[in-house]
């Protein structure tokens, strides 16, 4: 199976053990990831604060590339390049004003039947019988926290994707890699996304939240599937603990991370050592060697 | 130049209870479609028996619809089922002898489904007319028509 | 044969897009059309008239209305036809209003297809025969499908105007919903006080044959006779030995395996049961899924403690058929449950909500229970988890209603109220408790309605938030309740002991396979079509078959009360006339043509083929015929599709008629 | 054959059947005709062999032998088809036949020439031994292979595009005489009164022009859907040598595609137009 | 009588030549199945070795089906159109003497008392160009109805297969003479004798019955148990009557051509079918088939005869070969004479 895969910013940089992790989990469960050319920023940044017709124009750019390279489904592990990206195509289809705008732009139709996945789509498409027969790793023990996140499941009209208030399919997942999901109320809590920078104050009173509710729950790892997310929940534990003493540290990974170490990958292949918050507490129960 | 003015003759054989109906509200809901079709009432599509179609298309059709309740809906609980499983082997035949999808038509149109009975007529009129006329029931027609 | 065709311009109905004068002239060409002409409103007075003299000065033989749908005036013209003497099977109605003008633009498009609807139906008309309605005799007895109170109110009113019935329930115990609430808004009186007098009177009924724990299997026939199959539910006890001591209950060894129905699993019940103290009849059901006979076939310690001897564990199903002439359906609703989604539906379900994982975060009726005084906590409010007095309570109405996104489009209607209900009972029995309601709006339409909400929140205050909730969590034995204050404009959060959830009402689960036994149209959610939303709000499509209560759409209890009793006027109306006059159009066999292959009789949805020998001289059957009950046959006609030889025909849709038509098309 | 020649005899004379429907020498020996045996005598007359292709059903809804009796007949196991259809379609009452079962080992198509390849009905028959029967005679051979020319052709017809299917059935039903001899020898077409011979209205129109013919063929295929048992006997009799097989073959594999049905092959099988089910396809109802 | 000799060659010009002139040449087709308008010369067969075709080349003087007249409903009465004539000049080209006949024989009937303008003009307009036939096989009996493969009753121009591209052309009548005047240019002078040694080997098949005996016995012996025996297993497909050059009896039926217009049309009947005697009333006199055979013989030998002293019947053997159910009427009429000798 081959699926096209666009990366965005943040795998590049902030993320890059989620592209790691994901190209070689992917790899493992013989589906092939078809980067694509010279793609662009997907505008989930400013331009879709400042610019409508912007915000549209850069994923659409990348949805001609999509085109061009005769690809059905486009797979975007960042939530917020994932969210851009159906925004557009929905817009694009369902607004012929603007599809056209964009046209003029882009010197021809962005409009196109590509699928865009995230990655939850993308390990469901893959199968989740798949992934069990591959799992090597038993993590029987471990008591995971599913974090969806805002970008993920909304905008649900547009999206479709699992339920907006209580998603599910992450949990599933989990399960198929033997895993126990914890059941608690913070899945779908604002991290504060793009204040980490600008107000930090605020990430940290909202990630506290999020973490106590999942620690109150009994979870060892929390699971994510967004880079700002990620930074948010794995970056900030520190300026966290540095205002609540008492906070106790807790493993945040990438949703393709916790499958590679079911798969058997070993954690250095997976960048989990990038990480800020130290992983071993996890490994250790696990039992897998770092 | 046939194909430039060209309009469709459509005959449609209706149950009285949905379709009829949904027709009905098609008009008091004031939608609007094209005045190719003439529908002739059945009280149900179990009445409906091939010959009427066969005899639409020596009379001229270019297009034959057939429409009634949703199966289960039927207003004798059981006719449309009935219609259905005749209608199988009737598509199969006329397509074996070259009457196909394009010129026979069936649909499931309930009593309140208004919107769905006109995007369905609207469909089989603009089908028949890309599709154009009948032309070879016309040929096999042709001795029958008066010239003086 | 003289044919007169009369075209309406039904104002500009007609007129606008159709030129009628010009269609009247067309029609005068056609052969055996001797008048033909158009007038401003042919249903009124001088446009009947206008038929009228048309018929006896010019001697018609048959007429064409050009008008409106035959759905709509059919009878009408049909009617003046008969006053002028002409039979009504010969008036035949051309539809050129929700056909034709109304549906198109252009005049002259218009027009040119009018001219061919009226082509049609003049040499339709040219082949009708004149036909005389069937009488058909009336079984003066009906039967209420659901023993709520609407069944009951049907059965009480039909049975008390002196005719049979039979009430057909399938829980053990008539009294339905309304038997499990508490109070009653807008009066808060007592709803078992008012109910259980009608149950009585219900089982002690000399008209009324009532057979609870049963279910109906199978309708065959039509308005007026009905043939009702109806399966009564092995009870494990023989009915007319048990004196309903309940000692059976007492002894049954099953204590805690079995959640009560009627407490809403808040209460358990044992193998053996009667649903609840007042249940009518007071007989005990056996529940086979847990009683330790059926399942180890050990115990019995029922039946060593009945004196009457009156358990019978190899009872089985019986099935009982009943004549019935008029039926009336009050299967009433169901509550949505909305921990786990229904599989067959697309509900998403609020598991956010936490419902069914927290014991204290319940539905309408499990409150109903708790407020009720004959309930698990003896009418105090207790939260199910520890029995301690909630202080801090929260409603949130609408979940499920009024939520496309996760659950149904419609209104249930009466949360705003029996909400408002429950935080008043709350209040009055836990002075110092605070309650919460979140609610999208607030729709007390009715008689001391709104005063009853206004009394809630300002005599009792009740503090009503505007919004939704996005989550209840549990935090430290608190469940936290996270919403929106829509009017403040600010997030609130409530750290309730208790959530109680207005869920909406939905269709019976079994409500479809009903309606496609009886033959009742319902909506995508199964609840029940009447045949016209205004004019005709209890009768649906298949003669002979009313609706009464929440099984057409959520309803309070006056409503359904209300229309009960209208149903039961309907049937009564029947009952009224020892026969009724069914239409003419029924299928009829050529003898001579019959070749009795009885294709007809397998279609048949009515069974009104019936067979028929042919003897020769010696008395030898040399020939089976098919022969139609005219009693029995609605006038399908697939028999006539079926019939390869076209023996048995559809009279007033025959094939000569049919074929007219289509020609008159070429 | 000495067996089925004393079988007849029997019957006849211990009176279990008043005659016995069976084939007899036609013309030439190369040919086989169907012949009514009264007397013990007639019976000497019986044959079976390799030319007996008619189906003799046909015989068994004649007026002439309702209520009189049982009646006898040699009976093929496509034969035997026709005969379960027809008592699931009240033509016949079971026990007022006496089915002589033959085990065949199939029958020529064209009497009389030197080419003796085999019937279409005889090239996948599942039958050669019948599946009712009171008394079976005869023994299986091997069977001589016949390409199946006619399955071929309906595959080609299937590929056609629908001008091309019309172009090819016009030419065929262009000839038909409207003799009605396909109608005549079908054991299924037992009307009273054939709907072509409805007058008011006229359904189909008893011209043998085209358009008549077209009406003719389908409605006559259509009212064989399901039914028909495939003994091919109207193509056989039709002096203008139209195809009717590709045509009516061609429905029973749509019934069977579609229901899983044969038709004649058991009696307790629920006949397949006057049943239904909820599942049954309705992809091309939009 | 004047005889002449053509060439394969000069046949095929011939009638290149009469198809030009817009004549309706009419032969038998390839497939042996009827005959058919020749719309090239090339495809000309003079089939006098072969088996005749399925159906004879009646549809041509009778049509399976024709309109007589149109109508047009007006408002008050109709309006009548008459159906346009037939003018063209038909050629039946190598008809066998047992086709040949068909005209002669039929043209009694459509003659007798009204004359059927329908029948004649078509009659009238065409030239039987007959031909020896050297073909025969267990059906033919064309020698116990008074013919013989070899006579040119019923031709106006009769070929002889002299060798395989060479025929003698008997010029029989009138008729025949004036029509190939004209083309004279391809005929050249015949020799009699080698002619007649030709028709001389033609093998005439044995006579199989005396058609004057089963004329002779049915009368008086109409309800007689034979024919139980021999109508039987007559299915009444009455592709008997179809295929035969001189059943013909037909029906009239009315049909719309559209709304207002219609026609009354004339279509071949046959007296195998069960409607053919059915009354208005339901009573069917011929109720079974039995009857209905009875009747074909009957009139084929007797009615027909009595009343025109012809034989319905040129020993064609073409309802024998096509008989779905084998009934060889042949046989049937050999039986008749058996019984007829024992008396």
């Amino acid at each position: 199976m081959k699926v096209g895969y666009y990366p965005g910013c943040s795998l590049t940089g902030t993320g890059k053990e989620y592209d790691m992790s994901l190209r070689k989990v992917v790899n493992l469960l013989e589906t092939e990831l078809e980067e694509l050319n010279d793609w662009s920023c997907c505008g989930a940044t400013s331009a879709h604060a400042t610019n409508h017709l912007l915000a549209t124009a850069l994923p659409a750019r990348n949805l001609i590339i999509a085109k061009h390279q005769k690809l059905n489904e486009l797979v975007a592990p960042c939530a917020a390049c994932y969210n851009r990206m159906v925004v557009t195509s929905h817009e694009l289809n369902s607004n012929s004003a603007l599809e056209r705008q964009v046209a003029d732009l882009m010197g021809e139709s962005a409009r196109n039947g590509i699928k865009i996945l995230n990655i939850i789509e993308l390990f469901q498409k893959i199968g989740l019988n798949k992934i069990k027969e591959k799992v090597k790793v038993d993590l029987k023990g471990i008591k995971a926290a599913c974090y969806y996140g805002c970008l993920l499941v909304r905008p649900f009209d547009i999206t479709k994707f699992d339920d907006a208030e209580h998603p599910e399919s992450m949990e599933e997942i989990i399960k198929s890699v033997g895993a126990v999901p914890v059941d608690w109320n913070f899945k779908i809590e604002c991290c504060g996304g793009a204040h980490s920078i600008a107000h930090k104050e605020i990430v940290v009173d909202l990630s506290k939240k999020i973490i106590d509710d999942a620690q109150r729950n009994g979870a060892d790892v929390i699971i994510v599937a967004c880079p700002m997310c990620h930074s948010n929940l794995d970056m900030r534990q520190k300026a966290i603990k540095k205002e609540f003493p008492t906070h106790k540290e807790i493993p945040v990974l990438y949703l393709s991370e916790f499958v590679g170490l079911a798969l058997g990958l070993k954690p250095k292949e997976l960048g989990l050592g990038l990480h800020l918050i130290d992983t071993k507490s996890l490994l250790e129960k696990a039992e897998i060697k770092g | 130049m046939e194909e430039k003015t060209f309009e469709p003759k459509i005959t449609a054989f209706v149950c009285n209870w949905c379709t009829y109906t949904g027709a009905d509200l098609a008009g008091t809901s004031r939608l609007k479609y094209k005045p190719n079709i003439k529908m002739i009432r059945v009280p149900c599509t179990g009445r409906i028996d091939p010959v009427f179609i066969t005899k639409a298309f020596e009379k001229g059709a270019d297009g034959v619809l057939i429409s009634g309740c949703h199966p289960g809906d039927c207003h004798y609980n059981t006719g449309n089922f009935h219609a259905r499983r005749r209608w199988v082997l009737f598509t199969e035949l006329l397509n074996y002898i070259g009457i196909d999808s394009s010129r026979l038509f069936f649909s499931w149109v309930s009593a309140s489904e208004g919107k769905k009975f006109v995007d369905v007529v609207s469909n089989v009129i603009d089908t028949v007319k890309a599709k154009g006329p009948f032309q070879q029931y016309q040929k096999i027609n042709k001795e029958f028509v008066l010239d003086e | 044969m003289k044919i007169g065709v009369f075209i309406c311009y039904c104002g500009e109905n007609i007129g606008r897009t159709v030129d009628c004068a010009a269609v009247a002239q067309a029609a005068s060409r056609f052969p055996g059309v001797v008048c033909s002409v158009d007038y401003k409103y042919m249903c009124s007075d001088p446009g009947q008239n206008l038929i009228k003299n048309a018929i006896k000065e010019q001697k018609l033989d048959a007429v064409v209305v050009g008008s409106c749908s035959p759905h709509m005036h059919e009878k009408t013209f049909r009617k003046a036809c008969a006053d002028a003497g002409l039979n009504p099977f010969l008036c035949d109605i051309s539809n050129l209003r929700e056909h034709c003008s109304w549906v198109h633009e252009d005049i002259v498009e218009g027009t040119k297809k009018a001219i061919d609807l009226i082509r049609i139906s003049v040499e339709r008309v040219k082949r009708n025969v004149p036909l005389t309605s069937i009488r058909v005799p009336v079984t003066k007895k009906a039967l209420v499908i659901g023993g709520g109170i609407s069944g009951i109110q049907a059965a009480l009113d039909i049975a008390n105007a002196g005719f049979e019935v039979v009430l057909v329930e399938k829980e053990p115990s008539i009294g339905g919903h309304m038997s499990q609430l508490s109070e009653t808004f807008p009066t808060l009186d007592c709803s078992q006080c008012i109910l259980t007098p009608r149950m009585v009177e219900v089982y002690q009924h000399s008209k009324i044959k009532l057979l609870t724990y049963s279910e109906v299997e199978n309708v065959e026939g039509f308005i007026g006779n009905f043939k009702v199959t109806i399966r009564k539910k092995a009870r494990g006890i023989d009915e007319s030995k048990c004196t309903g001591c309940g000692l059976c209950m007492q002894k049954c060894p099953i204590k805690k395996k079995a959640f009560s129905e009627f407490e809403e699993g808040l209460a358990y019940r044992p193998a053996i049961y009667v649903p609840f103290p007042q249940a009518v009849p007071n007989l005990p059901v056996i529940d086979r899924s847990v009683c330790t006979y059926y399942q180890s076939g050990k115990c019995q310690m029922c039946v060593k403690v009945c004196g009457r001897e009156a358990i019978m564990f190899d009872q089985q199903d019986t099935l009982i058929t009943e004549d019935i002439g008029a039926i009336v359906v009050a299967t009433g609703y169901k509550l949505y449950t909305i921990d786990k989604k229904p599989d067959d539906s697309e509900i998403k379900g609020y598991g956010e909500y936490g419902y069914g994982k927290y014991k204290d975060v319940v539905d309408g009726l499990q409150f109903e229970r708790i407020a009720s005084a004959s309930g698990p906590t003896d009418g105090e409010i207790l939260r199910p988890s520890d029995k301690k007095i909630p202080k801090k309570i929260v409603f949130i109405q609408c979940v499920g209603s009024r939520d496309e996104s996760k659950g149904f489009s419609y209104c249930s209607k009466i949360c705003c109220m029996y909400t408002a209900k429950h935080a008043m009972l709350y209040k009055h029995k836990v002075h110092d408790g605070e309650a919460y309601v979140f609610y999208m709006d607030i729709r007390s339409g009715g008689k001391g309605y709104d005063e009853f909400v206004r009394r809630a929140i300002e005599e009792d205050h009740v503090k009503y938030i505007r919004g939704r909730v996005s989550r209840i969590y549990e935090q430290d034995g608190k469940y936290i309740v996270k919403g929106e204050d829509t009017i403040a404009g600010m997030p609130v959060t409530i750290d309730a002991d208790m959530v109680v959830l207005a869920t909406a009402m939905i269709s019976q689960p079994e409500s479809k396979k009903l309606a496609q036994t009886i033959g009742v149209p319902y909506d995508k959610y199964g609840f029940y079509n009447e045949v016209h939303p205004k004019l005709r709000p209890v009768e649906v499509s298949t003669a002979g078959v009313f609706l009464a209560g929440a099984c057409q759409a959520p309803k309070d209890i006056p409503e359904s009360v209300a229309m009960a009793s209208a149903a039961a006027a309907k049937s009564l109306v029947l009952f009224g006339s020892d026969f009724l006059e069914r239409e003419p159009t029924v299928a009829k066999v050529a003898e001579s043509v019959c070749a009795g292959c009885f294709y007809c009789q397998k279609v048949c949805p009515y069974n009104a083929i019936e067979r028929k020998e042919i003897k020769d001289r010696q008395g030898n059957v040399i020939k089976i015929l098919a022969y139609v009950n005219s009693g029995l046959c609605q006038g399908c006609g697939t028999c006539n599709a079926v019939c390869p030889s076209k023996a048995v025909e559809l009279i007033g849709f025959n094939d000569e008629q049919i074929y007219a038509q289509i020609n008159a098309l070429g | 054959m000495n067996e089925l020649k004393q079988l007849g005899k029997d019957l006849l004379q211990n009176g279990t059947v008043k005659v016995i429907i069976g084939y007899a020498e036609g013309t030439t020996p190369n040919r086989a005709k169907p012949f009514i045996a009264r007397t013990p005598e007639d019976a000497e007359k019986l044959v079976f062999n390799k030319y007996c292709v008619n189906n003799l059903a046909v015989y068994l809804t004649r007026k002439e032998y309702k209520g009189k009796g049982t009646v006898g007949i040699v009976a093929k196991g496509c034969d035997v088809k026709a005969i379960v259809q027809l008592i699931q379609e009240n033509q016949i009452i079971k026990d007022d036949v006496y089915i002589i079962g033959m085990n065949c080992n199939g029958a020529v198509a064209d009497l009389g020439k030197a080419d003796e390849s085999l019937a279409v009905k005889c090239l996948n028959c599942k039958v050669h031994t019948p599946h009712l029967y009171h008394t079976l005679l005869g023994k299986l051979e091997e069977m001589p292979k016949t390409e199946d020319e006619n399955l071929k052709m309906i595959q080609k017809l299937d590929a056609m595009t629908a001008e091309e299917k019309w172009a090819f059935w016009e030419a065929e039903f262009e000839k038909c005489v409207k003799c009605y001899a396909c109608r005549q020898t079908c054991p299924m077409c037992y009307c009273e009164r054939c709907i072509a011979d409805k007058t008011q209205p006229r359904w189909i129109e008893s011209s043998a022009h085209t358009r008549g013919n077209f009406s003719w063929n389908i409605i006559r295929a259509f009212h064989l859907s399901g039914r028909c048992i495939g003994c091919g006997e109207c193509e056989r009799a039709c002096p203008a040598q139209i195809p009717l097989t590709l045509l009516n073959r061609k429905m029973g594999m749509v019934a069977f595609k579609e229901f899983g049905y044969s038709a004649g092959m058991a009696l307790d099988n629920p006949t397949l137009v006057g049943n239904y089910n909820t599942t049954d396809r309705e992809d091309f109802i939009k | 009588m004047e005889e002449k000799i053509i060439s394969q060659g000069n046949l095929v010009s011939f009638v290149g030549e009469l198809i030009k002139n817009n004549c309706m040449v009419i032969g038998e087709d390839k497939k042996g199945l009827g005959w058919k308008r020749i719309t090239d010369a090339g495809e000309i067969k003079i089939n006098h070795k072969d088996i005749p075709s399925n159906i004879s080349y009646k549809e041509f003087l009778f049509p399976k089906t024709e309109s007589i007249f149109y109508y047009k409903n007006k408002k008050e009465d109709y309006e009548l159109v008459e159906a346009p004539e037939f003018k063209d000049k038909i050629v039946f080209l190598g008809a066998k003497p047992c086709d040949a006949r068909s005209i002669e024989i039929m043209s009694k009937v459509f003659n007798w008392d009204y004359k059927d303008k329908f029948f004649n003009e078509r009659a009238d307009n065409s030239i039987v160009i007959g031909t020896a036939c050297n073909y025969q096989d267990e059906f033919c009996f064309c020698t116990s109805v008074n013919l013989s493969p070899s006579t040119e009753k019923g031709s106006d121009l009769f070929l002889v297969p002299l060798d395989e591209n060479t025929y003698a052309l008997k010029i029989v009548t009138e008729k025949g003479k004036e029509f190939i005047q004209p083309y004279a240019k391809y005929l050249t002078d015949g020799n009699i004798t080698r002619t007649q040694e030709t028709l001389a080997k033609v093998k005439s098949p044995e006579k199989k019955f005396e058609s004057g005996k089963v004329r002779e016995w049915i009368t008086g012996n109409f309800e007689h148990k034979l024919f139980d025996a021999i109508g039987s297993t007559c299915v009444g497909c009455g592709q008997c009557a179809f295929a035969c050059p001189v059943c013909h009896c037909f029906d009239i039926v009315d049909e719309e051509c559209s709304y207002e217009c219609g026609r009354r049309m004339k279509n071949w009947d046959a007296c195998q079918f069960g409607l053919f005697t059915l009354h208005s009333s339901g009573h069917n006199p011929r109720d079974n088939q039995n009857k209905r055979y009875r009747q074909r013989i009957a009139h084929k030998f007797k009615y027909y005869t009595d009343k025109f002293d012809e034989v319905l019947c040129t020993g064609c053997g073409r309802c024998s070969r096509g008989c779905p159910v084998g009934i060889d009427i042949a046989q049937v009429a050999k039986e008749i004479n058996l019984v007829a000798n024992q008396v």
